[in-house]
């Protein structure tokens, strides 16, 4: 166990607080030139551009963003610095404090914000290579369009993650969210589409207003809404503080409020229980949107709030317990739901809820390495899995049904989707040493460390979705890439828009010599190309090179550890958290991981290893990396037995020799309705549907009637006096010319006659 | 010792009442150029119409440049020409363009446009 | 300070002129337009007497000369008249008389040069061209119906409102000016040395005028104005001393000797030099603008009155044809 | 005047460029024919980066009364114009242009008129930038004279429609009207001042001020003006013209009127109201009590009869024709509240940001409307072809699901315009609650807010009829426009309308910086200007 050298929180803070400089303008760049792609991009669409100009354009700013970040990591890594592009906002209607509102437009860049720059950059880079074959089929139609907003998206979490205060956050927010909303609905055509980007829209709406709030709240007690002058403030240093000695009752109540809506504001954008129905629609859109947008960044906006806003959380007893218990409760219910569904994609969908709800929990437990680690590692593995998942799609026309595919491994063309396939499946599950496992473990062990309310339950439930997880992932590779080979086109066949199209794809791959048994006998799947298998390849590669973080820094928990110490993040929480860690405040050792704030202080006192948990008598932090392996491993045995093809293992295990039928369906049908109430999702659209949308269809109906009753009263009053005053005033446009010339004159004269006679 | 403009352009000062006679005229003329315009339905005399009331801020013009013994209000008045005449042009290509259409010099059958 | 004229006068003569006005304007059966035009007149006929009453009163000082009341008249009543004659034709021939009246006035005014202008621009140029149009624009009327008019030119549209909210403006405004007037500071007198000091080839010329005459101070022939030398040598401005009203004479012209010379005492400043003076020097902008706007205009009615091709029935007709075609070519 | 040359170098652009275009519009190759839009473009590229490169020294822009405001507004100018000639592209000469395409009719260079249009939306930009250079009435009504005398010629041309001529008429006659009015006010402005050079003025007003008051003829004189000037801005009781000339007209043309002449009229009335200087009343921060008053009736009857009748409209042009006369109400709250020390407190400021704030939008809104037509042109009477755009709200109904990007861009317009957080119109509004309310004209902010309410109203019908309606039977006659330049503006105004919101800080601090020098400091006007003619005549005559 490795105790690092603790610093007390207020001079942590005070740390920083030096050490925040001045950044270089040339980083300014990482923001501007995904903007640069969107008005060149926009030129095109202006100029009707009909060819694949678009998608280069984006890849060749989107390469120059990632090579900038990559160049500032280098230059920047360790500090804190600003850098201002112009003052936005100055409002100011007094000199005292809270009086003068300022918010520039300028960059934070510290650790945290670098992290997630590079991988925005980074995966956006490679989706944007990946799309330029992806959507080829749409060359000429929506092609720009697609890229515009893809460049915008870009932007928007750039200016989220990177902004210098909580206002620019909000801009990105919102700017991330109309871009989903847009490339959900880009199939518009589609009437799912269009109903999935409204239901995007609308529960996103919620947690905004909550985003929105918090941030109003904080101008409102902090005075400002920079996070410079924020995380120094006084006011601030005083709260934690007084939490840190025990007095959290000092707190006010409006500074912990903050810390709620912020939250809400975080489970809408990150599709936390019960805000997360809209991602798994979301999956209308296009496959490399759901891969960049729905996977790897912008449903990770919430988690970097909660990181980039740590200190406040910490001022409220009770916000970071909610984000723990909503966060697994979101990872147990996306799993069951996950393990029902039969569309890959929409596995993928709940897989990446229940992963979100991992992180959160891990937050919640005071891991932000362990959370910002499994943020980075699932970024790359469920990119690749999305990114596999749409190349199936579109080489197999749309079809996604696990039932009615089977056997890629062993086609031709589809070996590295194969294996890319496998690669995020084994991340996914946590099978031991991959990142997924890494990240996933010091999330699970700190569960069990941290003392809370159920904490170790909830690492107990946890687990067990641990387990459930390399179930239903596994679940997806055996049926779809082993077996025998077996399929059926997707519907998307049958477009007349993509006929011609298909004809193109089916010569320039060759008619491969595979079989043909399945009735589409003119459907050919076309392998992906070199550009989706490059990033592919590119990856799996990536997603396996993330265990190797781990290694980097050991000391300090991995490479993550090392970066976040110098941020928000970690500012609350210096210690290493794989460790029995001291939370050492002006000499004194207090009980573990700053639990002050839970009002836990005084039972742990002077005892460093008070606090710490444990797992059946063992250290957590070891006896994790086993139990979650075989957790993760029991899983995938289950997957095998259930779904494997035949000659899986000799026969033991596996036997399925037919797409659509397996040992699963036996067992599913002697467990009753559940399976199928979990394949319907829990019924929980049907269920906000029953409690939101029924009463509010009750509601409005009352108010139809009342408002129909008093139609002529004073509801109406004010749309219809000015029609009335419009009403008299419109005979003055009579349309004649010497009506008009009349009543100008008449109006002059009388109007300066009037005011002649009053003032003079 | 030097020569003013009262000595030397103009022949006298001008007294304050003086002054009003030509602005009372001025503005008699503005009135009735005003009234015209409101009144005639004939396009082109509601043009004239305009040009007097321009006549008489010429009038003003020239009578306050004359108290104020210098040129500028002169000055103005010669740019004042300048635009009516401009104004003319177009307004009398513009009714011919009409006429041409409608057969009529009649302004107010022009009313289609309303609400 | 107290208005030029007292307010009830002024408010019961516009009443007066207000009922004149309506009177004479044309309408539909009756015509009034005679005793219109004397109510008319007797108003304005008061105010300028009560005015000039006044003006006895003071000692005769504000009394204008009596030619400002010949053409005053004539310049109101033919505006009258031009709004209210029914026959466009006549309207533009009164609004020349009442453009030659107000040159009467600009003439009493001593503004010698906008006289000159308006009755050349406006009167010669504008009018005419007003003229031309009217004839192009009115049917050239029939035998049965010689004097008929058209009714639009025959009926006045809603003379009462128009005249009221006319007559409010000229109320609030000749009272503004009856209280402004008085109160107007007197101009401090503007030095004319100064603009005549630009026109050195009139000051030389009245000098050499002067030696012709036989009078003492002028120059002789050989003689010239001096100048001053720049720097690069070449000759600058002429030495002219404003303050102490003396020209530097050159008296050979090769250069060398100078002598002062006084300033011609007989020199007047002419109006039109003056205008002219004051327009390139201080409007110089101004004049680029008016340029501009009058190649405008030009442009702009021949946009406007560009012939355009009249169809004849056959060409309509196949044209409608072709375009059908296309139509349902396209379709 | 040299050293006022120096910065009228936009203006010259703008007229050298006028020539060309007037020329080249005659050429029989319609590839030559082509280039004027792309050269009046370009010209009002280059006037901005002139107007932006030549900013007048405090030495050199003595002579104007507002010398800093010339960079900023004919920046806007130029900005909003580029977007009006990418609108106005193949407004007129279509139907021609193409028979002659199609070898329906050989080449006649009076047939065509499309040469003279730019030319005349160049003259009238011109007469634009030269508002806002006025030193003087002088130059000031010549200016306002040159930009108003091509839109009557625009109007009348920009369709073979007769509601083009009888727009044309309507607005010529009142037009006349107006400016005769003003022209005698400015008269008895010269009367009251016995100057015309706005600085004189300015110094002549503040020593009426210092004794017994605005003399009454400057009063009348002032209030004539800027009555008359309420017609270049649509102000009642001005304002009946507008909806019907912005109905007749076509589209792109209306777009033009909405941001020309207002933008004419308000630089003007900002002159106008700096030479009188905020310095009266009971704060000494506020125009003289007749100005203020007059202001203040126009304000409130402007923004109120305008929403009210917008109301009542189904056509979209006069829907927005009567919406840009409350914009005008909304913009004259500013001029009452007059300059201030910071942009929050200054309503002239805001008077400058929000110019180019509705410039941008209404440009963006009328290019939707200019992007939709009928499928075919149709022959008029006279033999031409017009090509007819949409103007009934039915036309939009699931616009938005039918043509996106036109569907949106009004939407987005259509908020920005209804002054909707996170679009541009609402940081233009906000500056004129601000400054109203630090002006101490509460009742007048409280009116502003009541007509913003009731402006929602037909504003959200430009929202809901793309965004919720199915498209009915009107809105299928109509398909995007092939102009691709102007559905580009209205993509280009939704954009900028969203785009701005970041950059609107920075604007406002431009806009504020255009304005404050020369209206905050007294000092300025006592030992700058005072003794300014003296300086300047020895050297005039040293000159010579």
């Amino acid at each position: 166990m490795m105790i690092s050298p603790a610093t007390s929180l207020a001079s942590g803070a005070a740390d920083a607080a030096a050490a925040v400089g001045a950044a270089p303008t040339w980083v300014l760049a990482i923001p501007f030139l995904p903007m640069l792609a969107v008005v060149l991009n926009t030129l095109c669409a202006v100029f009707g551009n009909k060819t694949k100009l678009p998608a280069w354009i984006t890849v060749g700013c989107l390469a120059g963003s990632f090579v900038v970040t990559m160049l500032a990591y280098m230059a920047l890594s360790g500090e804190t610095n600003t850098v201002t592009a112009w003052h936005w906002f100055d409002l100011s209607w007094g000199d005292g404090v809270g009086q003068s509102m300022v918010a520039n437009f300028g960059f934070y860049i510290d650790n945290l914000t670098l992290l997630w720059m590079m991988f925005v950059t980074g995966l956006a880079t490679l989706i944007a290579i990946y799309a330029s074959e992806y959507m080829e089929h749409d060359v000429g139609k929506g092609y720009t369009r697609f890229f515009v907003a893809f460049g915008l998206f870009v932007f928007s979490m750039l200016c989220l993650v990177m902004g210098d205060n909580l206002l620019m956050l909000y801009l990105g927010w919102e700017g991330v969210g109309l871009c989903s909303y847009l490339l959900i609905g880009y199939f518009y055509k589609k009437p799912e589409a269009v109903a999935a980007a409204k239901k995007a829209f609308i529960v996103n709406r919620i947690g905004d207003l909550g985003l929105a709030i918090g941030v109003m709240l904080t101008f409102v007690h902090f005075g400002t809404l920079e996070y410079e002058v924020l995380f120094n403030s006084a006011q601030l240093q005083g709260y934690i503080s007084a939490v840190q000695e025990g007095r959290a009752g000092d707190v006010p109540l409006m500074a912990q409020l903050i810390a709620v809506f912020l939250m809400i504001g975080a489970f809408g954008k990150s599709a936390q229980f019960p805000l997360y129905v809209w991602l798994p629609d979301a999956m209308e859109g296009p496959t490399p949107v759901s891969a960049l947008i729905h996977a790897a960044t912008m449903v990770t906006a919430g988690l970097y709030l909660i990181a980039r806003m740590l200190p406040v959380f910490l001022l409220s007893e009770w916000a970071l317990p909610v984000v723990a218990w909503v966060g697994t409760i979101t990872a147990l219910l996306a799993a069951t739901i996950g393990m029902a569904q039969f569309d890959i994609k929409r596995i993928m969908a709940y897989s990446t809820v229940s992963q979100l709800g991992y992180m959160f929990a891990g937050l919640a437990f005071l891991s932000s390495t362990g959370g910002v680690f499994h943020v980075v590692t699932h970024a790359f593995f469920k990119a690749l899995l999305f990114l596999c998942c749409g190349a199936v799609m579109h080489g197999f026309a749309g079809q996604l049904d696990l039932r009615k595919l089977s056997g890629l491994w062993h086609m031709k063309g589809w070996r590295i989707v194969s294996i890319g396939m496998l690669i995020g499946c084994l991340n996914l599950a946590g099978v031991p040493f991959t990142a997924g496992y890494f990240s996933k473990d010091m999330i699970l062990a700190e569960a069990f460390v941290t003392p809370g309310y159920g904490y170790s339950f909830l690492g107990w439930v946890l687990l067990l979705t641990a387990g459930m997880t390399a179930y239903y992932t596994f679940r997806v590779f055996f049926r779809v890439f082993t077996g025998p080979v077996q399929y059926e086109a997707g519907d998307e066949h049958h477009g007349s828009d993509d006929h011609s199209h298909e004809h193109e794809a089916g010569d320039a791959h060759g008619h491969d010599g595979h079989s043909h048994e399945d009735h589409h006998g003119h459907f050919h799947p076309h392998a992906p190309g070199m550009r989706i298998n490059g990033v592919l390849a590119t990856l799996s590669v990536l997603a396996i090179l993330a265990a190797g973080l781990y290694f980097i820094s050991p000391e300090k928990h991995g490479w993550i550890g090392d970066m976040l110490e110098e941020s928000t993040a970690h500012n609350i929480y210096t210690a290493d958290h794989s460790s029995a860690a001291m939370f050492v405040i002006d000499g004194d050792a207090h009980g573990a991981h700053g639990h002050d704030s839970h009002g836990h202080a005084g039972d742990h006192g002077d005892h460093a290893h008070g606090a710490h948990g444990s797992i059946l008598g063992y250290d957590p932090h070891k006896v994790m990396y086993y139990i979650s392996a075989v957790f993760g491993l029991t899983g995938i045995l289950i997957a095998a037995w259930a779904h494997g093809p035949k000659g899986l293992v000799s026969g033991f295990i596996g036997g399925r020799v037919e797409a659509g039928k397996c040992r699963m369906d036996g067992v599913a049908a002697k467990l009753g309705p559940i399976p199928r109430w979990a394949e319907n999702k829990w019924y929980v659209d049907e269920f906000y549907a029953f409690i939101f949308v029924t009463p509010l269809r009750v509601v409005s109906h009352i108010f139809h009637m009342i408002d129909k009753l008093l139609v002529d009263g004073l509801v109406n009053l004010f749309g219809y006096l000015p029609r009335m005053l419009g009403r008299g005033a419109q005979p003055g446009q009579s349309g004649v010319l010497h009506g008009y010339a009349l009543s100008m004159a008449g109006g002059v004269g009388v109007i300066l006659f009037i005011v002649a006679w009053v003032t003079l | 010792m030097m020569t003013t403009l009262a000595q030397s352009g103009f022949p006298e000062a001008m007294t304050t009442l003086t002054l009003y006679h030509y602005l009372f005229i001025s503005a008699v003329m503005f009135t009735l150029g005003l009234i015209g315009f409101i009144t005639r339905r004939n396009l082109i005399v509601m043009f004239l119409c305009t040009e007097m009331m321009f006549q008489a801020s010429g009038i003003a013009l020239v009578a306050f440049s004359r108290f104020y013994l210098e040129y500028t209000g002169q000055v103005f008045v010669i740019f004042v020409l300048t635009i009516a005449a401009a104004e003319a042009a177009l307004a009398l290509a513009l009714v011919v363009l009409l006429f041409k259409r409608n057969e009529t010099l009649d302004g107010s059958v022009w009313s289609l446009l309303k609400g | 300070m107290e208005a030029v004229i007292s307010p009830i006068i002024l408010y019961a003569m516009i009443v007066l002129g207000a009922l004149g006005v309506l009177l004479s304007l044309p309408r539909a059966r009756a015509n009034f337009a005679l005793p219109g035009f004397l109510i008319g007149a007797t108003a304005g006929g008061v105010v300028l007497l009560a005015l000039a009453s006044k003006a006895v009163a003071e000692g005769g000082g504000g009394l204008p000369n009596l030619y400002f009341y010949l053409f005053g008249f004539v310049a109101l009543a033919s505006g009258l008249r031009m709004i209210t004659h029914p026959k466009p034709v006549y309207s533009a021939l009164y609004f020349i008389m009442t453009i030659l009246a107000t040159c009467g006035l600009f003439l009493i005014l001593s503004a010698v040069f906008m006289a000159a202008a308006l009755v050349i621009i406006y009167a010669g140029a504008i009018l005419i061209t007003y003229l031309f149009v009217i004839m192009l624009a009115t049917q050239s009327p029939t035998e049965e119906m010689v004097e008929e008019q058209p009714v639009f030119d025959r009926v006045a549209r809603e003379p009462v409102l128009a005249t009221i909210s006319g007559f409010l403006l000229l109320a609030m405004l000749s009272t503004m000016l009856a209280k402004g007037v008085p109160m107007l500071v007197t101009p401090s007198a503007t030095n004319a040395d100064e603009i005549l000091a630009q026109f050195p080839h009139d000051i030389e010329k009245a000098l050499r005028h002067r030696t012709t005459m036989g009078d003492e101070g002028g120059i002789l022939p050989t003689e010239t104005l001096a100048r001053s030398v720049n720097e690069d040598g070449t000759p600058g401005e002429f030495v002219i001393d404003v303050a102490n009203r003396t020209v530097l004479v050159q008296v050979d012209a090769e250069g060398g000797a100078t002598r002062t010379v006084a300033w011609p005492e007989d020199l007047e400043l002419g109006h039109v030099q003056a205008v002219g003076y004051e327009l390139i020097k201080g409007h110089p902008g101004a004049i680029e603008i008016a340029g501009v706007i009058l190649l405008m205009a030009m442009v702009g009615s021949v946009v406007l009155a560009r012939k355009h091709m009249q169809i004849d029935e056959d060409a309509k007709r196949a044209q409608a044809q072709s375009l059908a075609s296309r139509e349902g070519a396209s379709s | 005047m040299a050293e006022r040359l120096a910065y009228l170098w936009p203006e010259i652009t703008l007229f050298i460029a006028t020539c060309v275009v007037m020329v080249i519009g005659l050429s029989p190759s319609a590839a030559v024919r082509k280039l004027c839009p792309l050269i009046s473009g370009l010209s009002l590229a280059a006037a901005g980066i002139f107007a932006i490169g030549t900013t007048p020294t405090v030495a050199e822009g003595a002579q104007g009364l507002m010398p800093g405001m010339l960079p900023y507004a004919k920046a806007i100018i130029a900005v909003v114009g580029i977007m009006l000639v990418m609108l106005l592209a193949g407004t007129v000469d279509r139907g021609e242009e193409e028979e002659l395409e199609t070898g329906k009719r050989i080449f006649d260079a009076q047939r065509l008129t499309g040469g003279e249009f730019y030319a005349f939306f160049l003259f009238s930009l011109t007469g634009l930038m030269l508002t806002a250079s006025a030193d003087s009435l002088i130059w000031l009504f010549l200016a306002l004279e040159l930009t108003s005398l091509p839109t009557y010629v625009m109007v009348t041309i920009s369709t073979a429609r007769s509601k083009a001529k009888e727009a044309g008429i309507k607005y010529f006659f009142l037009g006349a009207l107006g400016a005769s009015i003003f022209l005698y006010g400015f008269s008895l402005l010269y009367g009251g001042t016995g100057a015309v050079n706005l600085v004189e003025i300015k110094n002549q007003i503040a020593i009426q001020l210092a004794g017994d008051g605005l003399n009454p003829i400057t009063t009348a004189g002032l209030m004539l003006s800027i009555v008359g000037i309420g017609f270049k801005i649509a102000a009642v009781p001005m304002h009946y013209y507008t909806a019907d000339v912005y109905q007749g007209a076509a589209s792109p043309v209306s777009a033009m009127l909405a941001f020309v002449p207002k933008t004419a009229g308000f630089l003007a009335l900002i002159l106008l109201c700096a030479a009188i200087g905020w310095n009266s009343g009971e704060t000494g921060h506020a125009l003289p009590e007749t100005i203020r008053l007059l202001l203040w009736v126009m304000a409130v009857l402007t923004m109120t009869l305008g929403n009210v009748l917008a109301l009542l409209q189904t056509s979209m042009k006069r829907m927005l024709a009567y919406s840009s006369i409350a914009h005008s109400g909304y913009m004259l709250v500013g001029l009452i509240a007059g300059p201030g020390a910071t942009f929050t407190e200054s309503g002239i400021s805001a008077i400058m940001f929000y110019l180019l704030t509705y410039g941008i939008m209404s440009t963006g809104a009328f290019a939707v409307i200019a992007s939709l037509e009928r499928a075919h042109a149709q022959r008029t009477q006279t033999g031409e072809l017009a090509y007819d755009e949409a103007d009934s709200i039915e036309a939009i109904r699931g616009l938005a699901r039918t043509k996106p990007l036109l569907g949106w861009s009004l939407v987005i317009c259509a908020f920005s315009l209804l002054g909707f957080p996170l679009t541009v119109g609402f940081f233009g509004k906000l500056p004129l609650f601000t400054a109203g309310v630090s002006a101490g004209e509460t009742p007048l902010v409280v009116i502003l807010g009541i007509n913003s309410a009731i402006a929602a109203f037909y504003y959200l019908r430009l929202v809901a009829y793309p965004l919720f309606d199915e498209a009915g039977d009107e809105a299928d006659g109509f398909v995007t426009t092939p102009i691709r330049t102007r559905t580009a503006t209205g993509a280009i105004g939704a954009i900028a309308v969203l785009g701005m919101t970041v950059f609107a800080g920075p604007i406002i601090g431009l806009a504020h910086e255009s304005v404050s020098p020369t209206l905050d400091s007294d000092t300025h006007t006592d030992d700058g200007i005072a003794d300014e003619p003296k300086l300047e005549e020895p050297e005039t005559i040293a000159g010579q």
